[in-house]
């Protein structure tokens, strides 16, 4: 197989897996690790974009990768920072229950 | 032949490979590499915990383990047998998997350190271009063991443990990368073997490394405090703090276990040691020109032992901080201290030869030191006190 | 400036470290088994009973009164009396204990046992390596296992066991010379020879052993 | 395609599998670990030293650890009941991110053929990198560099502890 | 929604806020290393924040109150010796002092000296053992706690020449001393004297500017005078908070009032303070020792009327106190006319100075718990009994 199209399936999959676990799980902190697993995948595919693209000497992939990864770290913090705010204010991280936007 | 003595190791795998065939070569000759640390490193930290034990009990006016053998040098040897010989005990309900893993994933993680390590002339493993960034990654990846091991005893003073230590360690991995990085930006590489390179050069007998210059001499002063921080040394040793948590996240592990807790932690302190000697104090680079012809890796792991010497010295001296002290003293007072020192760093590389520059960085230093220290005391209205007596 | 004191504690350390290798003052451990503190006269250990003469069981000073075995805080000390009597050292015939067990594992060397003996049988030990294998047996002492001649006590308790002895004498030749009167008394009186010499000897012997309680 | 790269893939994948599909969560996050770690050797194969060692150390050492406080702090460290795993849509969300793969894997494997072969793996240096972000990429670097601030400040504030009265 | 439910009924009052915080219960002790033996803290935390801590302890009761009532007055000696086994000499001290008073007994002059004399040496072992104790618990690897263990022995090789045992003396009689002290013995405790102030100025010089020290002591544990004096705290506890009360000072018994010796005072009432008292302490103890060595008289140590055996005081009643290392150690005891006390009590420093734990302790760190039980210097044998 091709190594590119080997690399972009992995990229999907794992996609798939953290887009199917922020959508299914009731958690809040498991939904961020989907987030987190789906940005990766994203990053997967920069990398392997960049490795096997025309140019890999403009750097563009990896500079999109390693921004992503700083955006990444940027968004686990303030997400989980929010759910711990807001189990402070209901007890709970279960999503079905928090439903009301008055904390 | 004193080339030689500096490159025997390194003569000796080549002639050990050389009876294989050639495309094995490579493989065999990583193995061996492999297999030399793997062995060294226990060797070296058994000496260790004699040193500090001996060490220790010389500073208190006691002769410290002096029974198993000649002067107790056989103490680690009994150590060792008596924790390979102890149960194993795992709680009950304990998280079994996650309880077994965490000794082994430290024990990986401080091991990997050394991959990149300059342990003498041509001495190291792989040589690759972000070594530094490599080392720290390892580094943070222990952080994840401790709490493993924390969490999975099921233990109140292991979970408190494991959550002091953790919070400690990335507090202080911020000022610690931060104080490498002044030499990042003068060396210009983050190979650790440019990096020695780079110091490894004399004017008038002594050597350029860089703890001789203001900035690299804060950033070293930094780089030993958050070092401490790093591997839970006293007066950092609070996620340990027998007096307060037991023994913090290893409480619940026993026998061989324990020892391979004991292991990474000591083997953690040789691969921080090994950093700050590489960066700030010429790594193995001698440190008078004429004592040159004295083998690399010697000059090496004797400024590892000497490094190590200082912790047990300080273990020695110092009371412990408490948790919020802990973290104030890293976020307030260590962390700003860097940033002055990668500005200061700055301003060394922009001012050109001189004097000056020589006056101006120590003055900044010196002073942003001072008023920090200041501030810090007064904060927690901490001083020295006068007293008054009732006839 | 901050970390100054953090030295001072540093120096203070490292001058303790290398005085350690210089200075016997510190570095004070003495290396037990094969080194050992000079003897100090003044230690009790736990007690022992002193007897006079070459023959221990003839010449034990105890007289089974049991008031070292009433005023023991902790009760280690069991006495049986025996049933006949032997003479003493100043030749009176005595009760003697037919048994005598101090328990290691109980009494707590408080020397409560010596003060009280108006006998001056009693004495505290030096001696500190009573440990045994076998924790009932071994650590009840019998009065075998006790019983220590006088030239031991001279030899650990020399200021202590020269006032006893000096009180012993004197009081041997109270006694002596009592007899002696007596004696005179009797062959003045040309009456019954040694019979009432034996009371008044016996007297104080037995005066305390009442009072003690 | 090589056997290392099977083996990294399978592990990656299955440290996903585990991170969504596992009971306890601090279980979770372990496994999530396991993933980024997979990711990271990704990386390496791909040449990418750089990048994977600040997978390691910003993932590894940094967001892994965060999740797990955070599992911590709000007591999630329990197993919870099995009722109570996933949400009452799970189904759709199944559906959806099932549909998501079947698309993306649809258009790589008609896209496979064309894609580029192996070429010669790049030379990428550290100090290239560190050229090109002060270079060509100072900008996104700098706003980068503020976003993280504002994540930094926002963090802070939304996870501190509200003081009496302060509402 | 029922947490939420009491969120709004609290409406963000302090008293609300605590109840829904999820605390962690962690039982320190029996076991636990920082407890100076066998003595357990039930401790709430917040984070690492103590909300409640309840002292429990019994874990080493010997029934000693009773026991003293079934025992003659001579047999509870020794028995004293075990209540602060650190200090025994004071202990003796305090429970010959009751029986004398009770008894009517005098007391030769050269026995009140060597009652100084020994007293003055526990006071300055034990407290340069508390502060090596609580530096211990600070985490110091036991270096400063070796050194006062180096000195300290010294002391104990001293009292083991003169008594015969080097922790549990039983030394005092009533009407004065068990045996006299040798000139020889005397001029070994001048030497050990002179030493004292050298490692004073050692240990000082180890620890008290060192700002770990400070940060860990300083505002740590304040205990208001006013809470002190009503709770019934002595020694250098209460003298830590600012309270001018020392009972070698107040009752002057004994020939206290023979010697020149300040008070320190501290003015900032925590565990710095407590710290620091007790090394000032042992520099004015320093000073009677030095003063009773050099002014000792001749004569005998005990009142030749005194009785061994078959001592029966009159009937009454008499509560003998004074400054032990740890604050006020009284005995009171009431005599029927018989060879047992009717009733026998012990006044205990350490145990009253422990009632005010949880007071100190609120609102700190576990840590600082560790460090304020420290200052408290308790030693279980008293508290317990």
């Amino acid at each position: 197989m091709n190594p590119l199209a080997g690399y972009l399936l992995v990229a999907a999959l794992l996609f798939a897996i953290g887009l199917a676990g922020a959508l299914t799980r009731r958690n809040a902190i498991l939904v961020l690790i989907g987030i987190e697993l789906m940005l990766n995948a994203a990053n997967l595919n920069l990398i392997a974009f960049w490795r096997y693209g025309s140019h890999p000497e403009a750097l563009t992939g990896m500079m999109f990768a390693i921004f992503s990864i700083a955006v990444a770290a940027a968004e686990a913090a303030v997400g989980l920072g929010l759910v711990i705010s807001i189990h402070r204010h209901t007890r709970t991280t279960d999503l079905d229950q928090i439903n009301r936007m008055k904390g | 032949m004193l080339e030689k003595a500096d490159q025997i190791f390194v003569l000796l795998l080549h002639w050990l490979v050389s009876f294989l065939p050639s495309n094995w070569q490579h493989v065999a000759s990583v193995v061996l590499c492999v297999a030399t640390i793997v062995l060294l490193y226990p060797a070296l930290f058994a000496i260790a915990v004699l040193l500090e034990r001996k060490g220790l009990g010389r500073m208190q006016n006691r002769y410290g383990p002096n029974r198993a053998g000649p002067f107790g040098i056989l103490q680690p040897v009994a150590d060792g047998i008596k924790s390979l010989t102890k149960e194993d005990i795992v709680p009950f309900r304990a998280d079994a998997l996650v309880h077994f893993m965490a000794p082994l994933v430290l024990v990986v993680a401080v091991f990997m350190g050394f991959a990149v390590m300059p342990m003498g002339r041509n001495m190291v493993l792989v040589d690759l271009d972000a070594s530094l960034l490599f080392f720290f990654a390892m580094g943070a990846s222990t952080e994840l063991s401790i709490f493993m091991a924390g969490w999975s005893s099921r233990n109140k003073y292991s979970l408190l443990g494991a959550m002091r230590a953790v919070a400690q360690m990335i507090s202080y991995e911020v000022p610690l990368l931060l104080s490498s990085v002044v030499i990042v930006m003068m060396t210009g590489s983050l190979s650790l073997v440019k990096i020695v390179e780079a110091q490894n050069h004399y004017s008038w007998g002594l050597p350029h490394w860089y703890v001789f210059t203001p900035w690299g001499l804060a950033g070293f002063v930094m780089f030993v405090i958050a070092s401490m921080a790093e591997t839970n040394r006293s007066p950092f040793d609070l996620p340990e703090g027998e007096s307060e948590i037991v023994a913090g996240y290893f409480t619940e592990y026993s026998g061989f276990k324990f020892a391979l807790f004991f292991l990474g932690e000591y083997v953690g302190m040789f691969g921080i040691a090994g950093l700050g000697t590489t960066l700030f104090l010429g790594g193995w680079s001698a440190p008078f020109a004429f004592l040159g012809w004295v083998p690399s890796w010697i000059w090496f792991f004797a400024k590892v032992m000497a490094w190590i010497c200082f912790f047990i010295w300080v273990r020695g001296t110092m009371p412990r901080l408490r948790q919020d002290q802990l973290m104030n003293f890293a976020w307030k007072f260590v962390l700003p201290m860097t940033l002055v020192n990668l500005m200061v760093a700055a301003l060394w590389r922009f001012m050109g030869e001189g004097l000056l520059r020589w006056a101006v960085c120590s003055v900044i230093v010196v002073v942003a030191y001072a008023a920090m220290g200041r501030v810090e005391m007064r904060r927690g209205h901490l001083g020295p006190r006068s007293y008054r007596y009732a006839e | 400036m901050l970390g100054e004191g953090l030295l001072k504690g540093l120096a203070e350390t490292a001058r303790n470290f290398a005085g350690s290798y210089v200075s016997k003052e510190r570095l004070t451990t003495v290396q037990y088994p094969e080194e050992r503190v000079a003897p100090i006269e003044a230690a009790r250990v736990f007690p022992f009973l002193v007897y006079d003469g070459a023959d221990w069981e003839a010449g034990l000073r105890c007289v089974a009164c049991q008031i070292c075995e009433k005023e023991c805080p902790p009760k280690c000390i069991y006495i049986e009396k025996s049933k006949d009597k032997k003479p003493d050292y100043v030749g009176k015939p005595q009760i003697y204990p037919a048994r005598f067990d101090i328990d290691v594992s109980v009494c707590m060397s408080c020397q409560i046992c010596v003060e009280v003996c108006p006998f001056e049988a009693i004495k505290m030990d030096t001696e500190f390596e009573l440990a045994t294998q076998d924790r009932f047996g071994g650590l009840l002492h019998d009065r075998k296992q006790l019983a220590k001649s006088n030239e031991y006590f001279h030899a650990i308790h020399p200021t202590e066991a020269a006032e006893v002895d000096a009180r012993l004498d004197e009081e041997k030749a109270k006694v002596e010379a009592k007899a002696k009167a007596a004696a005179e008394a009797a062959a003045a009186k040309a009456a019954a020879g040694a019979a009432p010499a034996a009371p008044p000897a016996a007297k104080p012997a037995e005066k305390p052993a009442g009072g003690g309680e | 395609m090589s056997f290392a790269f099977y083996v990294v893939a399978a592990l990656t994948l299955a440290g996903g599998l585990a991170a969504v599909l596992l009971k306890n969560l601090v279980h979770c996050a372990l496994a999530l670990t396991v993933a980024f770690a997979g990711l990271a050797l990704l990386f390496l194969q791909l040449d990418a030293q750089f990048v994977g060692f600040v997978q390691i150390l910003v993932y590894i050492g940094a967001v892994a650890i965060l999740v797990v406080f955070a599992i911590l702090l709000t007591r999630g460290s329990e197993t919870p009941k099995s009722s109570e795993i996933f949400s009452r849509t799970w189904l759709a969300g199944l559906v959806v991110a099932a549909a998501v793969f079947a698309v993306l894997g649809w258009a790589v494997l008609q896209a496979a053929p064309g894609l580029p072969y192996a070429t010669v793996a790049p030379m990428v240096t550290v100090q290239e990198i560190g050229a090109a972000l002060m270079g060509r990429y100072v900008l996104p670097l700098e706003i980068v560099a503020l976003l993280l601030t504002a994540a930094l400040i926002g963090a802070v504030i939304v996870a501190m502890h509200e003081k009496e009265g302060a509402r | 929604m029922s947490a939420s439910e009491t969120r709004m009924v609290g409406s963000g009052g302090a008293p609300a806020m605590q109840a829904e915080v999820e605390l962690l219960e962690v039982s320190m002790g029996p076991h636990h290393p920082s407890t100076h033996g066998v003595f357990r803290m039930d401790v709430a935390l917040d984070g690492e924040k103590v909300v409640k801590l309840k002292p429990v302890f019994g874990y080493l009761h010997r029934n000693h109150e009773k026991l003293g009532e079934d025992h003659s007055y001579l047999a509870s000696m020794p028995y004293t010796d075990r209540l602060d086994y650190i200090c025994s000499l004071t202990n003796n001290w305090a429970y010959a002092l009751a029986v004398e008073k009770l008894a009517g007994q005098e007391v030769p002059e050269r026995a009140e000296y060597l009652r100084v004399i020994t007293a003055e040496l526990t006071r300055a072992q034990n407290h340069i053992l508390a502060v090596g104790f609580l530096l211990q618990d600070m985490g110091a690897s036991g270096t400063p706690l070796m050194y006062g263990f180096r000195e300290r022995e010294k002391i104990l090789d001293l009292f083991e020449a003169l008594t015969g045992s080097r922790m549990m003396c039983n030394y005092m009689r009533f009407g004065g001393c068990r045996v006299d002290a040798s000139p020889a013995w005397l001029d070994g405790a001048r030497k050990v004297v002179a030493g004292l102030p050298g490692f004073t100025d050692e240990l000082e010089a180890l620890v008290c500017t060192n700002e770990i020290l400070m940060a860990r002591t300083q505002g740590v544990g304040i205990l208001r005078p006013e809470l002190a004096v009503s709770a019934g705290v002595t020694g250098p506890m209460l003298r830590a908070s600012g309270v001018n009360y020392d009972i070698r000072k107040v009752d002057r018994y004994g020939i206290y009032d023979r010697f020149s010796f300040k008070v320190p005072l501290g003015d900032h009432w925590d565990v710095y303070d407590r710290f620091m008292i007790r090394l000032l302490e042992l520099r004015e103890s320093i000073k009677i020792l030095e003063q009773a060595l050099k002014d000792i008289p001749g004569g005998p140590v005990i009142d030749p009327k005194a009785k061994i055996r078959n001592f029966r005081p009159k009937a009454g009643e008499a509560y003998g106190r004074i400054e032990a290392p740890k604050g006020e150690l009284g005995f009171y005891l009431i005599s029927d006319g018989g060879p047992n006390p009717y009733r026998y009590r012990v006044r205990p420093p350490s145990f009253v100075n422990l009632t005010i734990l949880e007071d100190m302790c609120l609102g700190h760190n576990v840590a600082d718990v560790v460090l304020i039980l420290g200052s408290v210097d308790i030693v279980l044998g008293e508290v317990d009994r």
